[in-house]
């Protein structure tokens, strides 16, 4: 059991971004992933460097959806802290956000179940559904418990989904998603339709039973099926060292004889190249791929407890945290390589942007994030007997508690 | 109309309806999907509809579930046999994500799928894990999936295509004491509704509450004490859940007399809750319950057999009730 | 005597019983076994009895319960706590092992083990997956495992005494909406039975049955019908399996009218089997129950509060059955 | 997929048993398994022959071991097949019969559950529950349901168990065995007993979400724990190749940083090796070793279909396997290294024995087994209220059949 804690990401220079001509250099000399982890034998830069073929639009996208993320959760976090008669609440998912953002640039985000491909999530989903196009809106009365909320205030953050753009839904249960996920990929290799499957998880779910089940069968069946780790060294509060031997996820790939990819889950650009070579693999029907991003989260596992409001990250103690603390300076390490920071430098790097218009974007999205939160707490709530609807299809049950 | 066993005629329905929908799934692990029958022709799914379609896996069973399962939310209908020693692997799955994901989506999930479960034949000799009849307890406490367990290949078959053309989950309980029953099934595609208990007998002394493999023990008993001039109503289940009140409600407001019969253990059986409901809409009847002890099944077939409810057991409980 | 925490008062009987017994086991996931309260002594198992003894795992709750199985068939004590989130995970191996193993051996296999099962505290706005109450039912038709759900912090701590100190399987239910009620506990180790119910209200006119999370609404709904006049009798069944018939049969068969109550679903709760065995054994009882309806619960407060049995729900049902 | 008959066992020259000495040289040089496999890094070679220091009395038994469960096998399978009365099964073993003993041998077999090495058997444990010592009547006697076997008939061959001998039983589900095996490990390290903790699994458990579960905890917590897993290439009808993507399952232990041994499972010195060695690094605290040991059985899945009284072995298709037949040269070819002769050999090479002396043995252990069923054919029948009793440790449960 290996017990130091990981800071490989940390020791690269904070914040580091070369220009775009010496990024392709490096990356198609040394692996991009390669800067991360030299165990792992797939490094992304055999492959070429792909983010450099993306248009330019989809690039500042990118950066417009990190952005989004970073508001809600940003905007989540102080209504949390400030006002007493907000009732959501969120796993918040600030300092991941390019691993999300990354993996999602790589996929086809609409067309419904049928042509989009899938994302399932887990239950740090706002992130996620963020990067994959959900409705900021909707999710926000969802996650306020409003009527006309994207699942009509059944879900909430935890459940919260939007198949029409391939979002197949948060899960509150570690272990079963990648499960199911790789029924889906059984589902489209079955009916030819060329979608890919994404199943998100952290580094909890390696521990879980249903690891190898969802890595052998899709490994079997030659599934187009990702399964990208996101390691954020915690579960809840132990470190991962608690429930994995290995210190790269990734390498449990191995045996299966699938690629496992390690990738810095803090440059969006390098998570977007890893999954590039991901989809175009199980696209050609060559099966599953095993990304680990290597990140970090800025909050504690749940809810706002240690922040304080208009501050990123909380660096009091969790409460909660009994047996395993988040060191401050493991934190503030991290954040000086802020995906944020850095595909914003990317992009001026590259002329794709000023600082001027970096910012507007900026302004532009904390427009469009406090709107949503405004125009979700104007919804109106749900009516009580709606409760007995949605069990079936059709119908209702009986409303067993009054006699 | 031929006569066919249960299982040839439940392949039947299978296979019917993978030919309307090119995209449906079936996976199974040990119990290849293949049936004879004398005079028709075999059915063999792998063969017809290829590995692509029709798959073979592992000893996963959880896997299997899970599968089935994001098959149908991928939008592809999709069932999957589960042999009985499996049957209770994937049960979390069923319980926490199959019989939540619609209601927890507001509506959104799409769920199109079949989980076909095997239940022990309760061959003597075989003990504990492979003698054993209590899943139907299990999975019928899940909201938001349906629960239902035919006695006949005619309802085998009918509402194993009712369930595929269920846009709900579905928990087909498969006793494999009965697959090689054989019945008159017609041949064309029909539909068995999952929602309603069947009156295989009608009297008015007595009512006979059973489901699955207990069906025909009950039915010989029934038999018997119509020789003793008993006038004995039996019902068949058939749906765990929903469960059809009305039906029973309506029989034991009548009769007065309730006798409903478990294959699995007493405590918080199927019966119980067939006892319950009648219990809470008809007064003053009396009631009465026989089941499996609550121990496991012995190997010994000299324990085994005492212990598992016979037609004697039920013909004695029936006369003790009315009596 | 002093005021506990029910959790407080849980881990002191652990934490005796981990001192006369230096093998053992406690193993958990995310709960660490530590607790305060006024005055007394922060109880905190894993710096006291090291890691050794102690064992914090990975999210694997299927592991965490059948490592605390193989522990006891090694000769060894041990209990594990599962946390609500994965209390379905390991089903299959109480329901196929540890409720099996013993009868299957012919009495060989030792098994002093207990399964501290978290239930949620159905806290508003969580949704399905973690508001739902419903493991009682699942676990309780186990044969071969004790199944208890205490509801007061002095039966939790005898309880838990008393399950250490059983040799067979426990599924010790403990529901997380209870662990912050505070009580009088004695200091010293104390055993409160397994298998029998608790009669907290002595009455003439009604008989109001529940367990677990239920009690505190009861117990309200009690009040508001004493102070309506009626003489109602309030039972806590304490153990769901084995489930005390005597207490509830003398009871009904005093007050004529049963009202049971269960936190979780409808159909196949452990008040149906409260009712059934009533029913069985008092002729001329009228019946009640109610329930969380037969669907998950829903994020939504407005939705889930309305839904979740609560004192008016049941002071209704009572004047109802009475009236 | 790989879906090629895997025949490395049959390419070495049938029997071949080299005489003592030279043995030593080639196992030392080439390690004793690294002659099945070279993908495996840890072959049991790197740490010497370890069967050379056995007593000649204990490799005598190892012998007899053997006999008796292929005496047990076939005696079992012409009852089944000839006598209509006899209402006992088997999950027959002959043809793996070395990899039981060879296991054993390395073990510790008394002392109960608190002193003995503990073993966790399968659906098809009678071979294994010989290895470690059982009373040969009164399992006889427990598979023909009698009130007097060894677990009164409540058990009969699916799980018998005898805690005494450390047999901790068989067990009908394909999966948990393995996880509850590492608990008593976990019990064990705890209270410093200094035993070991054996566990068998067919290659069928590889595909069950408890394998990774097993590996992994047993690998985190350094626990005395082997995985023993019987490569018989089939699982129940299907080729291994359609569970597993990996030739050799030894290598999944890879990724946790623990061994993973491969071993010829025909040749009993090699096994006893592979097991000496696990063996010692579970006691000495270095936690869990993975061995995979190829062999192969000489029946169908359970029963004697295909077989014919008196011979060894079902030639015959199994009227049950409907997708995936066991060629019947395959089987022939591996007989041509049966676990029998190939003892038999080793120990008349050895000097140990000559071949009246084996002769006579085999007389001793065939007149062993026909007593002990002729023995249990006399013991009484189960009582049918005592089903009421053992539920719980004291007192019955009612008997609810009866109104
Ligand atoms: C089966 C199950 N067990 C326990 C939990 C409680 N739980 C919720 S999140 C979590 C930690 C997950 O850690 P990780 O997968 O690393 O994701 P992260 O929170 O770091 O994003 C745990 C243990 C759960 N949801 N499901
Ligand atoms: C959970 C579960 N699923 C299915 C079965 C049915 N089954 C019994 S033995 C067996 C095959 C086991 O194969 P393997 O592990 O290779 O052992 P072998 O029979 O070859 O000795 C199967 C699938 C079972 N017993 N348990
Ligand atoms: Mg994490
Ligand atoms: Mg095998």
């Amino acid at each position: 059991m290996h017990r130091e804690t990981d800071t490989d990401c940390q020791s690269s220079e904070p914040g580091f971004s070369p220009g775009r001509r010496t990024f392709l250099k490096i990356s198609v000399l040394a692996g991009a992933a390669a800067t991360i982890s030299s165990t792992v034998a797939y490094a992304a830069g055999e492959s070429g460097f792909w983010a450099k073929d993306l248009e330019d639009e989809q690039l500042v996208d990118m950066y417009r959806r990190i952005l989004r993320i970073r508001w809600h959760e940003r905007t989540m976090a102080d209504k949390m802290l400030t006002d007493p008669t907000y009732r959501g609440y969120n796993h918040f998912y600030a300092g991941q956000e390019a691993v999300a953002v990354g993996i999602c640039s790589a996929l086809r985000n609409e067309g419904g179940v049928e042509k989009a491909d899938l994302v399932y999530s887990t239950h740090r989903p706002t992130g996620h559904a963020i990067a994959k196009g959900i409705d900021l809106k909707r999710m926000c009365a969802e996650n306020d418990f409003r009527a006309t909320g994207l699942n009509n205030g059944y879900a909430a953050e935890m459940h919260i989904s939007d198949p029409t753009i391939g979002f197949m839904g948060a899960d509150g249960m570690i272990g079963p998603g990648p499960v199911i996920a790789t029924g889906s990929a059984l589902a489209i290799q079955a009916r030819g339709s060329g979608q890919v499957v994404v199943n998100f998880g952290g580094d909890g779910t390696y521990a879980t039973p249903h690891f190898h089940s969802a890595l052998n069968n899709s490994t079997l069946l030659k599934l187009p099926f990702i399964y990208v780790i996101e390691n954020n060294l915690y579960h809840q509060y132990a470190h991962y060292s608690l429930s994995v031997p290995m210190k790269d996820i990734a390498t449990a790939a191995e045996p299966y004889g699938i690629p496992g990819i390690v990738v810095d889950g803090q440059d969006v650009m390098q998570v977007y190249n890893a999954a590039k070579i991901a989809v175009d693999r199980a696209r050609a029907g060559e099966g599953p791929t095993l990304i680990e991003a290597k990140t970090y989260r800025y909050y504690n596992h749940w809810g706002a407890p240690g922040a304080t409001p208009g501050e990123l990250g909380a660096f009091g103690y969790d409460p909660l945290a009994i047996s395993s603390f988040r060191p401050e300076r493991e934190l503030r390490a991290w954040m000086q390589r802020d995906p944020v920071d850095i595909s914003r430098r990317i992009l001026i790097d590259w002329g794709l942007l000023d600082d001027a218009e970096a910012d507007a974007i900026e302004t532009e999205v904390k427009a469009e994030v406090t709107e949503a939160f405004a125009w979700a707490a104007e919804q109106p709530l749900c009516r009580p007997e709606d409760g007995l609807k949605h069990v079936f299809v059709d119908g209702e049950v009986e409303a067993r508690q009054l006699a | 109309m031929t006569e066919k066993s249960w299982m040839y005629a439940v392949l039947e329905a299978v296979q019917y309806e993978m030919r309307q929908d090119p995209n449906m799934l079936w996976l199974f692990e040990l119990t290849a999907p293949v049936a004879s029958n004398p005079g028709l022709p075999v059915i063999n799914l792998e063969t017809e509809f290829t590995r692509k379609r029709v798959i073979n896996t592992g000893i996963d069973e959880m896997w299997m579930v899970a599968a089935t399962l994001g098959a149908g939310l991928a939008g592809s209908k999709a069932a999957t046999y589960i042999p009985y020693q499996g049957a209770a692997m994937p049960f979390q799955i069923i319980q926490n994500h199959a019989g939540k994901l619609r209601h927890m989506t507001g509506g959104v999930a799409s769920m199109p799928v079949v989980f076909v479960m095997e239940m022990t034949g309760q061959t003597p000799g075989f003990a504990g894990q492979h003698s054993d009849y209590e899943i139907d307890s299990y999975y019928m406490h899940i909201p938001g999936v349906k629960t239902v367990v035919p006695s006949t290949p005619y309802d085998a078959k009918g509402m194993m295509a009712s369930a595929l053309r269920d846009p709900n989950p579905v928990v087909f309980l498969y006793p494999a004491g009965l697959r090689e029953l054989v019945a008159e099934v017609p041949d064309e595609q029909y539909d068995v509704p999952l929602d309603k208990a069947a009156v295989l007998a009608e009297g008015t002394d007595l009512t006979i509450v059973g489901s699955g493999a207990g069906m025909p023990e009950i039915l010989k008993a029934a038999d018997a004490l119509k020789a003793d001039g008993m006038s004995v109503e039996v019902i068949d289940l058939r749906s765990l859940k929903p469960m059809d009140t009305e039906t029973l409600v309506a029989s034991v407001g009548k009769t007065k007399k309730l006798l409903a019969v478990d294959q699995t253990y007493y405590t918080l059986g199927p019966a119980a809750e067939v006892v319950a409901r009648v219990a809470e809409n008809v007064d003053g009847a009396r009631f009465k319950r026989i089941a499996f002890p609550d121990a496991p099944p012995p190997a010994s077939p000299e324990m085994f057999l005492w212990m598992r409810v016979n037609a004697d057991h039920i013909a004695n409980a029936a006369r003790k009730l009315v009596g």
